[in-house]
């Protein structure tokens, strides 16, 4: 039990981020109404987004910019001293398609609005039904 | 030059999608030369280096002149190169048969539906040829997103249909991309040769495993395997033609390649198939697949939706294949990627032609149609055999290898899946043959010549294409053995046996 | 044996399809025609020419395409194969001939399509006799199969549309439901489909997986009309007589029966099937068919279905020669390719041409017909003479040599088979042509006047009655090749 | 559906957890992660781009092309929101005018819009704002706001920032004047057109400038060749192609921005936003 607890103290970070995705996931599949759908799946994606920042981090390292820059050739820049700065350009481009996911998906929010005059599903579907 | 296909491959599009942008704002008629140009660039890339491949082996392209691990690799292989000549043939010929219904459909918008269906490409382009598993994603995501919005363009529910696509499509990206990150956690790495190479030792990490599964979740969801393919019914029927037929027989295929990718070239075969031990299971789920796919298409009462429910079939096909864990089902997984594409793309070519002419694809539709479009109902029906698999079309060569790779392993129930859905296809097309040379019923029993009704052909720009599909179907069927001793065999790692 | 390269198969096979854009194109029915004897003569002709090659001993080779490792399109003429291209061939003419008359007497619609599929399904049979391996059987097997779908679906009427829905479920659900996967593990255990005359399965596979597979090809190839596989064959028969003389008496079930025989002789061989103590197994099979089949017959009304159960019952005469694995029954089966053909075509011929005169379809509406169409009636009576296998007329060869060959065997039960077969074969047919002869003027149901239908109907089954008398006397051809067929087969 | 989509979620969480046993511990700076591609891209930034900024270093020239790809992927839902929503041909039907001297409201019915002239104001017909404060504190936040958006590009180089944010901060004040305005207003600055265009220009200088260096010799994307042209050393051509490419993304977000925002909000009738 306490060798669990560790795990879990050791490595918080993951563990939250993935109860923050899984609430994401739940919200996309039980929920019946397409915003907050969409919803659900931007908790999902930042979710992700945090998850892999939160592998960067180093106990005791810096933001990945190198101090005294110019002139700074000179003196050795050792990587223990900054954080890693990987998982953060890749979490740039996911953020940006996080962006457009949720732009596309409002964009069709809107066109089925239009055409439904509503956003809940069961209300679609029997629309769908009926005509 | 010759040396920068790879990139070439993937900038001509990408560059063409913005002059086509900016033509479709200040004068639209250079639109589509725009799109036809750069995907005949990019046509004849990988044509080039698919040759160079077979004559001098694989190739590494170095974006940006790093070095793989800390930069993005392009690496094509006997696996990508044919894949990435299917893209571009399917492409350009879906072109050639669209262009007059973009035009017709959507008019002011022309610029915006081009500049998609070039991204579109783009990325399908792109993920093929990629060596970068983050790369990957993020061409995953441009695919997708023009997707969307060209599946969405279509009529009535097509909105609908496309953001049910979305929160599918998206689920399966980020389980994809979480994947990714949990093997950079436990690697340190994004490169896909270079993960391959650290994994060994990491074999007994159960985090290896979660992301063998999750990436494998995304996957089946994006290819839209059973039971993860609600999405794909609906839209692919509601998209617009245009889209429909260059959506459906690429994307599906391409995340197909996209498993097989990953798990011959970053997870190897000796632990997807020994270590993990989902073999079975992945291939039952597979039988299942193939049986619900071809049951729901018997149910069906338009062409669109009925192609699309044997499109899940044949992914469940090209899954089982390559979870059968021989070589003879990996060879039939690989060639049935570039069979299915092929017959898909005719089936979709002829839908097409009919739409073109008929306004509906309903099957009440279909009435006497063999009599009234003749050209059209000849490649759809050769296109029918060739999904059913009647020899020489090359649907039959791919069945061939994945019945012997069912009876290799010993796995009877894939082989009585694959049997009963060519069966089940026999039904599917046998149905609609007869209501086009049926129906309307002669009422005198036939006897006396008929007043000869109109033949009112789809016009040439759509059957010429067709019948260049039609027929490639039964050259590749015919071509199957060089396929297969010049390129395939070597896409195969030795280990598989 | 001496084999030459040489590409007259292909081009044999190719003939017809070639044909097909001229027939499609022609302006007038007349240039249409025209094309078709074009290409029945010229096929005939690329068939006779490579006779005294194969009679001699010369296998003719043609390699296509390789398709697979292993596995190719090519073709190889030998005895067996030739006897039966020579069938279909030489009846393709007599038969085009007779379509003519037929399909303009009845003024029927959509001829264009009818002639263009019926060379479409020359093709394919001359395919099937010369294939070289299973494969390539097999691909002209199918494209048979939907080369024929539109010729026995013509009249486009709801009858129709379900006989065709029975042919295809048969025909094709066979074909991929149970030869692909018996070819699929032919080849995984042998490692190849080629033909040879010992039989590529010898020493592969356990005896019970062997047994299983031979049953997969024999009622997997359901042209063949084996027992219960065989309903198809009465559905087939609304299409247009010319077809179902040429298709269900010649081609088609013949390309049936042929893909058994060469399953039995190339891919099993003579020696295998010895081992495995199969003979009485596939003999028991076809003489319940041969049985069966012709109990059923004696209750049809209709005259093409009663010819269809002969037909089934006929075609089962063939698989059980060869099931007797005896020279002499194997003679026996093999010529009976022949001798059946020459015979039903006749029948089938007549049925038409009495359909074309006066519309009638049913036997017992037939009484006294001799009467106003002695002509064609006595070639019916010629070639049901053959069918029963007596004297004087082709049929009695076959039989006498299956009757031998069941001695030869030492079955007697197949004898008696055979016997009680014959007697009613004589059982269903004399009636039909005693009644139509030799009936009371009042029983009669027309007049007595000679009145035939148009010369084009006519002429063929008289033809073809000729062939059946004259291949008594003369049955050399078919005879060296059967021989040779069989010699090559039990190495002899 | 409830319980489906709760035991579903609760097994998929729970394999994800179940493989964090095997993580190494949170900011361990001996993982994997740390240990094996990153350190390079610290150590070597400095002397292979001359970029202090290690994250715009990876993000523009080593995984560059992964960033063209972003921002290919925000044009492209630019396009997919454009093709989705944009209603072209005229819009018929109601509007609200306001009589400027008097504030006095009037409701034109059918009319094609753009008929009253001089002392009418067209305005938005759910809401209508009219408040001296808002305008003129916007007014003069823009410009300020546009500087500041022009640093952070411009600087993405030494400190945290570069195209994506300067980009979004650009369009964020397009954005904020036609909140605060209308969306007339923001299209009267910078019309539709104009940003369409822009955006396809934006991703072009990244894309173009990555053929120019496979032009001049080099790979896809290797700046080192453009020294030739700008006459500096390779390391400073690598400086300097970032600059560009950083441009170039940040004209392209600031584009979509608007574009989608435009498109959006107005649901493709460009004529009443929010």
């Amino acid at each position: 039990m306490s060798g669990i607890v560790a795990t879990i103290i050791a490595k918080y970070n993951y563990w939250i981020y993935i109860c923050l995705m899984m609430i994401g996931l739940y919200a996309m599949i039980t929920k019946r109404n397409l915003i907050k759908k969409i919803v659900g799946m931007n908790i999902f994606q930042t979710a992700i987004i945090l998850f892999y920042v939160s592998i960067g981090a180093k106990r005791g390292g810096t933001i990945p910019i190198i101090e005294h820059a110019h002139g700074g050739q000179s003196h050795a820049v050792e990587a223990v001293h900054y954080i890693n700065p990987l998982p953060h350009v890749l979490m740039l481009t996911a953020i940006v398609v996080a962006v457009a996911t949720l732009g596309v998906a409002l964009a069709l929010a809107i066109r089925i609005y239009n055409r439904y005059r509503t956003l809940e599903e069961d209300e679609i579907l029997s629309r769908i039904r009926g005509s | 030059m010759s040396h920068h296909f790879p990139a070439l491959l993937v900038i001509a599009p990408l560059l063409s999608a913005f002059f086509i942008s900016g033509a479709g704002w200040l004068n639209r008629r250079f639109c589509l030369p725009l799109a036809v140009a750069s995907l005949g660039v990019a046509g004849l890339s990988a044509l080039s280096l698919f040759w160079r491949v077979v004559q001098q082996g694989p190739v590494l392209y170095r974006l940006g002149g790093w070095d793989p691990p800390w930069g993005i690799a392009y690496a094509v292989d006997f696996l990508n190169a044919p894949v990435l000549v299917l893209i571009c043939i399917v492409a350009l010929l879906n072109l050639w048969a669209s262009h007059r219904q973009v035009e017709e459909q959507f008019k002011e918008k022309t610029g915006a539906f081009y500049t998609l269906y070039v991204l579109m490409v783009t990325g399908l382009l792109g993920i093929t040829v990629t060596g970068d598993a983050f790369n990957l994603y993020v061409l995953l995501e441009i695919a997708s997103l023009s997707g969307y919005g060209l599946i969405a363009m279509g009529e009535d529910r097509a909105p609908l249909a496309t953001l049910n696509y979305v929160y599918m499509g998206t689920i399966g990206a980020c389980f994809y991309l979480l994947g990714i990150g949990y093997l950079y956690i436990v690697t340190g790495s994004l490169n896909m040769a270079d993960i391959a190479r650290i994994l060994p030792g990491l074999y007994e990490n159960k985090a290896v495993l979660t992301a063998l599964i999750i990436c494998l979740v995304g996957l089946w969801l994006k290819m839209a395997f059973f039971p993860l393919h609600v999405w794909l019914p609906n839209a692919y029927t509601f998209a617009p033609v245009p889209s429909a037929a260059l959506i459906a027989p690429l994307m599906t295929k391409v995340m197909v390649y996209v498993m097989i990718r990953l798990m011959l070239t970053v997870f190897t075969p000796g632990y997807v198939f020994s270590t993990l031990g989902i073999n079975d299971a992945v291939v039952w789920f597979a039988v299942i697949a193939i049986v619900m796919g071809a049951i729901l298409a018997l149910g069906q009462r338009d062409l669109k939706k009925m192609i699309s429910y044997i499109i899940v079939a044949e992914v469940g096909y090209m899954v089982g294949g390559a979870w059968l864990g021989n070589r003879a089902g990996m060879t039939g997984a690989i060639l049935h990627i570039i069979n299915d594409a092929l017959m898909t793309l005719c089936l979709f070519l002829a839908v097409a032609a009919i739409t073109y002419r008929m306004k509906s694809y309903t099957f009440s539709s279909l009435k006497g149609l063999i009599r009234k479009m003749p050209f059209t109902m000849g490649a759809f029906i050769l296109g029918g055999l060739s999904i059913i698999g009647v020899p020489p079309t090359c649907g039959f060569f791919s069945k061939w290898y994945l019945i012997t790779g069912a009876l290799q392993a010993g796995h009877y129930g894939f082989m009585a899946a694959l049997l009963f859905s060519s069966l089940v296809n026999v039904v599917l097309f046998f149905r609609i043959i007869e209501i086009g040379f049926f129906e309307p019923f002669n009422e005198g029993h036939g006897h006396g010549e008929h007043g000869p009704e109109p033949m009112n052909e789809a016009p040439l720009s759509i059957l010429v294409p067709l019948w260049i599909v039609a027929l490639g179907l039964v050259v590749v069927g015919v071509y199957t053995s060089e396929i297969i001793t010049h390129v395939l065999q070597f896409a195969i790692p030795k280990a598989i046996l | 044996m001496e084999t030459v390269f040489s590409i007259k198969p292909l081009l044999a096979v190719l003939v017809s399809v070639a044909a097909v854009p001229f027939l499609i194109w022609s302006r007038n029915p007349n240039t249409r025609e025209t094309w078709t004897f074009a290409a029945a003569f010229v096929k005939f002709g690329i068939v006779l020419s490579m006779l005294p090659a194969v009679l001699s001993g010369t296998q003719i080779v043609c390699k296509v395409a390789q398709v697979m490792p292993g596995m190719a399109i090519a073709f190889r003429v030998d005895a067996l194969g030739m006897l039966f291209a020579l069938v279909s061939s030489s009846l393709w003419i007599v038969t085009s001939a007779y379509s003519i008359g037929y399909m303009r007497g009845l003024n029927e619609h959509g001829q264009t399509r009818y002639f263009c599929f019926f060379a479409l399904a020359l093709s394919a049979t001359i395919g099937v006799a010369f294939a070289a391996n299973l494969f390539t059987l097999y691909l002209f097997y199918e494209m048979l199969s939907f080369a024929t779908y539109p010729l026995v679906t013509h009249h486009q009427d709801q009858e129709a549309r379900s006989s065709g829905r029975k042919y295809l479920l048969y025909i094709v659900g066979t074909s991929i439901g149970l030869v692909l996967p018996a070819m699929i593990t032919a080849y995984a255990l042998g490692g190849t489909l080629e033909f040879s005359t010992k039989g590529f399965l010898a020493g592969t596979g356990s005896p019970a997986l062997l047994t299983a597979l031979l049953f997969l090809f024999v009622f997997g190839f359901a042209k063949a009309a084996v027992m219960p596989l065989h309903s198809w064959l009465p559905a087939a028969m609304v299409a247009p007589t010319p077809v179902s003389a040429l298709l269900h008496a010649v081609a088609v079930v013949k390309v049936g029966v042929f893909s058994v025989v060469r399953v039995i002789t190339g891919v099993f061989g003579v020696d295998l099937l010895q081992s495995l103590h199969l003979s009485p197994v596939l003999t028991a099979v076809a003489s319940v068919t041969i049985l069966v089949g012709s109990f059923v017959a004696l209750s049809q009304n209709n005259l093409k279905r009663l010819l269809a159960f002969s037909t089934i019952a006929q075609l089962s005469y063939i698989v059980l020669g060869l099931g007797l694995l005896s020279p002499k029954g194997m003679t026996g089966g093999i010529l009976h390719i022949a001798m059946h053909a020459f015979g039903k075509i006749t029948l089938f011929f007549c049925a038409g041409a009495i359909f074309v005169a006066t519309g009638k379809k049913n036997i017992s509406e037939m009484v006294g017909i001799g009467r106003r169409m002695p002509v064609t009636m006595s070639a019916f009576f010629l070639g049901s003479l053959s069918i029963i296998g007596v004297p004087p007329c082709g049929g009695f060869i076959s039989k006498w040599y299956l009757v031998t060959g069941t001695l030869e065997a030492n079955q007697m039960p197949i004898l008696f088979v055979l016997l009680a077969s014959s007697l009613l074969n004589a059982a269903y047919f004399m009636p039909v042509v005693y009644r139509a002869f030799f009936c009371t003027p009042e029983e009669a149901l027309f007049e007595n006047r000679v009145q035939e239908a148009p010369l084009f109907c006519v002429g063929p089954p008289v033809i073809t009655a000729a062939i059946s008398i004259i291949l008594l006397f003369y049955p050399q051809p078919f005879f060296r090749l059967a021989e040779s067929a069989v010699r090559a087969i039990t190495g002899g | 559906m409830k319980k489906l989509g709760l035991l579903l979620v609760i097994l998929s969480g729970a394999l994800l957890l179940y493989a964090t046993v095997d993580f190494p511990l949170w900011g361990d700076p001996s993982s994997p992660a740390s240990l094996h591609v990153s350190p390079r891209y610290i150590e070597k930034t400095m002397e292979e781009t001359s970029v202090p900024n290690i994250v715009t270093a990876v993000l523009a020239d080593y995984r560059g092309f992964d960033t063209m790809f972003e921002t290919t992927v925000i044009f492209g839902a630019g396009v997919v929101c454009f093709l989705l929503l944009r209603v072209l041909g005229g819009e018929e039907g109601d509007h609200y005018y306001r009589h400027l001297p008097t504030g006095v409201t009037i409701h034109v019915k059918g009319a094609k819009g753009k008929s009253l002239s001089g002392e009418f104001e067209r305005i938005d017909m759910l809401w209508t704002p009219y408040d001296l404060v808002i305008k003129t504190a916007c007014r003069i936040m823009i410009p300020f706001i546009q500087i500041y958006a022009l640093y952070v590009i411009a600087h993405g180089h030494h400190s945290p920032g570069g195209g994506f944010q300067g980009g979004v901060i650009l369009g964020a004040s397009v954005i904020l004047l036609a909140i605060s305005q209308n969306l007339r207003t923001a299209l009267r600055r910078i019309g539709e057109k104009t940003v369409g265009i822009l955006c396809a220009i934006g991703v072009f200088i990244y894309a173009g400038t990555g053929a120019l260096c496979l032009a001049l010799g080099r790979n896809f994307l290797d700046y080192a060749a453009l020294a030739s042209v700008l006459g500096t050393d390779p390391v400073t051509a690598r400086s300097h192609g970032i600059l560009i490419v950083e441009t170039g993304v940040g004209i392209a977000v600031m584009a979509t921005m608007i574009w989608i925002y435009n498109n959006v909000s107005s649901a493709g009738r460009y004529d009443e936003g929010l």
